[in-house]
């Protein structure tokens, strides 16, 4: 009985990129988002990440490579990459690159209309994003009277309105507060549970454990290593080359090992699993 | 400095309006083609025009500790050209009034016609006029945007002067007033401002 | 620096209790009053005028007194050295110029003066109720070309960018004495200026990817919420006008001395 | 025998400061920097860490309250702030803020020429800091050219090469990588061994917790808390009205007393102790 993999929603071959001046960005990336994703894409600043995100959804074109939307090959002109935006979203990561309108509300009102929607439905999706994204209230405030986590979420409701079933966000939790990522996390969960598919990049080894179902390490314009986070995130060796380091979690699990607990697999993703991991742990010697 | 809303008599301000509408108008209508065919300089010009607002709105060390401030105008004329300035100085202006509460609505017209018009005029011909007899870069953007700014101030002395003519002794006395009280008073800012643009340019040209 | 009252004039824009009015209501209150200030004799009606606009700002967008005042200094001081240069002339005989001062010319820089304030009121009714970006909204109905107010409210957006990016340049330069003398000065502030022209071109091609991520089609179209225009708070603008014409005409014809 | 306290060498008391428009910034702060302190001002965004660490330099003046310097009140004339900045140094937030066209080396020399230095001093002054920020090599650099963490090391040497007793620095791990964070790290541990006193505001409890000596937790305007990491990190109820969550390694030894394991005292600071500290833990149960 063989059953076709669903087909998957973006899918990326061979990417190679090369920055003005002759930088290599990407060297050979392959990678692929399906419906109900959950990626990280981890790695040190300048690794790359970003650029691949920015061939995720068009902007950028890779100098080899291929790029599959659905099963079909990624075009270019106008009408394609138009098709590609609204099924592909990119949260670009400083919200002051992305706000551009005297007001949030006229700010989220700027893809729906580019879609070419009729005006009652760009106001549901600009008051649905808007909720989404809790700041219903900020709807009248200009960009720079919002605070740094105001305009990422507002940055970010841009993008919702267009109801894209991939939604690339680029550091999405730089720069926020521990309450701040928190919301933030939470928001993504509610998106991810309606439908959309996510790959957030960032170099926050403790965020990709505790929220990815996948972790895609990156470095020097290559994916060295993709799978399950308490796989990849406990590899020493790959971590070493990708400049980062274990997530405390793991560490912790490391440690305890070394302590003498041996520990019972799995290691707990989330600090509030780790009582009961503790004492499900076996005790050796003690 | 410019003209304060409400200060110049109704004809005046229609008179002034009537007067730079058509070359911002002409302007304008150049911008809009080069936008049109090229929608990436949207951006661009937005940010040279905030770039041209924050230059005016800087507080340049001042000696007199009057209400005067440079121009900006003779960089921007220099980097973008008169025509375009006409356009992003008119926009500036526009957020002075708006945003500093600085010059007028109704004065708009008259302050458009020293600030955007006859200071980049004056800047980019000074410029040319510069290369066309050989004078160092340095030296001609120096004379660029001082010279800008201090016409910018003479013609705003002028402008009150016509609009206020001294009971006794006509245009003329009253322009010596206002060019004493406003232009002179410049006379050290302009040269600063001169001193500041050559800073800007030779940064921007080497790197 | 001015990024102060920048910022000040903006917040009090974007948050005074009438901000949420549509624009033209405001905009009809204040540039009729504008009008009426030009055309009108300054003698009634400039401190009429003076009157209904400071109320409007104060009363009835509910703007704080402090910084009504903070804002009006800037014009009050070009308004006191008109006035002076105004009431002064220049006596061009006997050589040396002499200054004189007649009653005429002291006539004329009361009236100007007075006219003047009633005008900037009525300037600051607007400019203080109405975000910039409201406005520039409204400009299309003036005709202005699409691009020219996508440009303009760009510009706004960039500019608000810019400002904090010259407030910190210029604090991180005093930070390591960069404002020492007038030479440093100069070199430092010319540092600043050419460091904030590559950094805004910058953020413009960044918000060009920003845009494009969006199905950007060129132009820049977005939808305002919708607010609707209160038919009661235009015929009060309207009334109000038209007494200030009514009791200025009245004193006119009445006063003899005012013709 | 009574020893005089040794003389804080900023001592701020009783600092307010509203912002344009009315709102309020700082509301009754109290601070001291001493000789050799290493303190994490640690609170949410818009806790007003930034807000005190301007007045700490003079570049706001608090509309009450007062400020000393050694013992002598701060004067905010030009001599004053002066003498002030020599002795006190800020870095901002945002290297792009504070380095200017031109190269590195043109770039941290512009404190040093501020100071009327003669060349040779300068020079000197130049390529210690470039040597303490392990980025000499990147002296012929244009500013522009440099990567995010570069950036960052470059605009810290632009401070130190005019050698402050007080070197303050704005969050100044935000936007670097793990392996970045590390390098900053032993940065600050070599200035601070030599002499630099040392005050960063964050909010990363984690680092605030494995870093500083003191922690100041601040809230709403206010230093809520004050003392020694491993007190005002274990205290839920001040980190609750901070919008601050626990240290992972405070969580971690929460959860394993909770687990059973009665925690010996104290904490352990650093991941790489927590092996030795399960070891030492009492087994209780099991």
């Amino acid at each position: 009985m063989t059953v076709a993999a669903p087909e998957a929603l973006i899918e990326a071959h061979d990417l190679h990129y090369t920055f003005a001046g002759g930088i290599p960005a990407l060297s050979g990336v392959d990678f692929a988002v399906r419906s109900g994703a959950r990626v990280a894409l981890l790695g040190a600043n300048g690794a790359g990440k970003t650029t691949v995100l920015l061939h995720l959804n068009g902007s950028l074109k890779p100098s080899r490579g291929t790029l599959r939307l659905g099963g079909e090959m990624a075009g270019y002109d106008r009408a394609a990459l138009m098709r590609w935006r609204t099924r592909v979203g990119l949260v670009l990561q400083d919200p002051d690159d992305q706000l551009f309108a005297g007001t949030v509300y006229e700010d989220v009102s700027f893809g729906p209309l580019n879609l070419g929607l009729p005006e009652p439905d760009v106001r549901a999706r600009v008051t649905f994003a808007l909720e989404a994204l809790g700041i219903a209230d900020l709807a009248a405030r200009p960009a720079h009277m919002l605070s740094f986590g105001q305009k990422r979420r507002a940055a970010i409701a841009g993008i919702v309105a267009m109801r894209p079933q991939v939604l690339l966000l680029d550091e999405p939790t730089a720069g926020l507060d521990p309450h701040g990522v928190g919301q933030l996390l939470a928001t993504l969960d509610a998106l991810a549970a309606a439908g959309t598919a996510l790959v957030l990049s960032t170099h926050d080894v403790d965020l990709a454990y505790g929220w990815a179902e996948t972790v895609a390490l990156m470095e020097r314009g290559r994916i060295i290593a993709e799978g399950p986070p308490e796989t990849v995130l406990a590899d020493d060796a790959v971590l070493a080359r990708a400049r980062l380091r274990r997530p405390l979690l793991i560490e912790l699990a490391f440690q305890a090992r070394a302590a003498g607990l041996i520990s019972a697999q799995p290691f707990p993703r989330r600090a509030a699993d780790l009582a009961a991991w503790l004492r499900s742990a076996q005790i050796v010697g003690a | 400095m410019h003209i304060m809303e409400g200060y110049l008599p109704v004809a005046h301000a229609v008179g002034w309006t009537a007067v730079s509408a058509p070359i911002v108008a002409w302007g304008g209508m150049r911008l809009v083609r080069t936008v049109r065919a090229h929608p990436e300089t949207k951006m661009l010009l937005a940010a040279s025009g905030a770039f041209c607002f924050v230059l005016s709105a800087l507080k340049i060390p001042s000696v007199t500790g009057s209400c005067s401030h440079p121009t900006g105008t003779g960089l921007g004329a220099v980097l973008f050209g008169p025509s375009v300035m006409t356009v992003l100085g008119s926009l500036v202006l526009l957020f002075q009034a708006l945003l500093l509460a600085h010059g007028g609505l109704t004065t708009l017209g008259a302050n458009v016609f020293s600030m955007a018009i006859v200071g980049p005029f004056v800047a980019w011909g000074v410029f040319r006029l510069g290369q066309a007899i050989g004078a160092s870069a340095v030296v001609a953007v120096f004379m660029a945007a001082a010279l800008a700014d201090l016409s910018t101030y003479i013609v705003t002395s002028a402008q009150l002067a016509v609009a206020f003519p001294d009971p006794v002794s006509g245009f003329a006395g009253s322009f010596v007033k206002f060019a004493t009280v406003f232009a002179l008073t410049q006379v050290p800012l302009a040269i600063i401002e001169g001193l500041v643009t050559v800073v800007v340019f030779t940064i921007l040209t080497n790197y | 620096m001015a990024a102060a009252a920048m910022d000040l004039i903006d917040r009090i824009a974007q948050t005074n209790r009438w901000s949420r009015r549509h624009p033209a209501e405001k905009l009809m209150l204040g540039g009729g009053l504008l009008l009426l200030s030009l055309i009108l004799p300054a003698i009634p009606a400039a401190p009429l005028i003076l009157l209904a606009a400071a109320a409007a700002v104060l009363v009835g967008a509910r703007v704080s007194g402090r910084d009504y005042l903070a804002i009006l200094a800037a014009p009050l001081a070009f308004l006191a050295l008109g006035a002076v240069v105004l009431a002064v002339s220049v006596q061009p005989d006997a050589g040396a110029p002499w200054l004189t001062v007649s009653t005429d010319s002291i006539a004329t820089a009361a009236t100007v003066t007075l006219r003047a304030l009633a005008a900037v009121a009525s300037l600051l009714l607007i400019v203080l109720t109405v975000p910039l970006t409201a406005l520039l909204r409204q400009a299309h109905r003036l005709r202005v070309p699409a691009p020219i107010i996508e440009i303009a409210v760009m510009m706004y957006r960039f500019t608000m960018l810019a400002f904090g990016m010259a407030v910190r340049g210029r604090q991180a330069q005093a930070n390591r004495l960069g404002y020492r003398n007038l030479r440093r000065a100069i070199h430092s502030s010319g540092l600043l200026a050419a460091t904030l022209l590559p950094r805004l071109l910058d953020r413009g091609r960044r918000m060009e990817i920003g845009l494009a991520t969006r199905a950007c089609t060129g132009e820049l179209r977005t939808l305002a919420p919708a607010v609707t225009l209160s038919p009661a708070f235009l015929s009060g603008a309207v009334a109000l006008h038209a007494s200030i014409a009514a009791v200025t005409v009245a004193w006119v014809t009445l006063v003899p001395s005012a013709a």
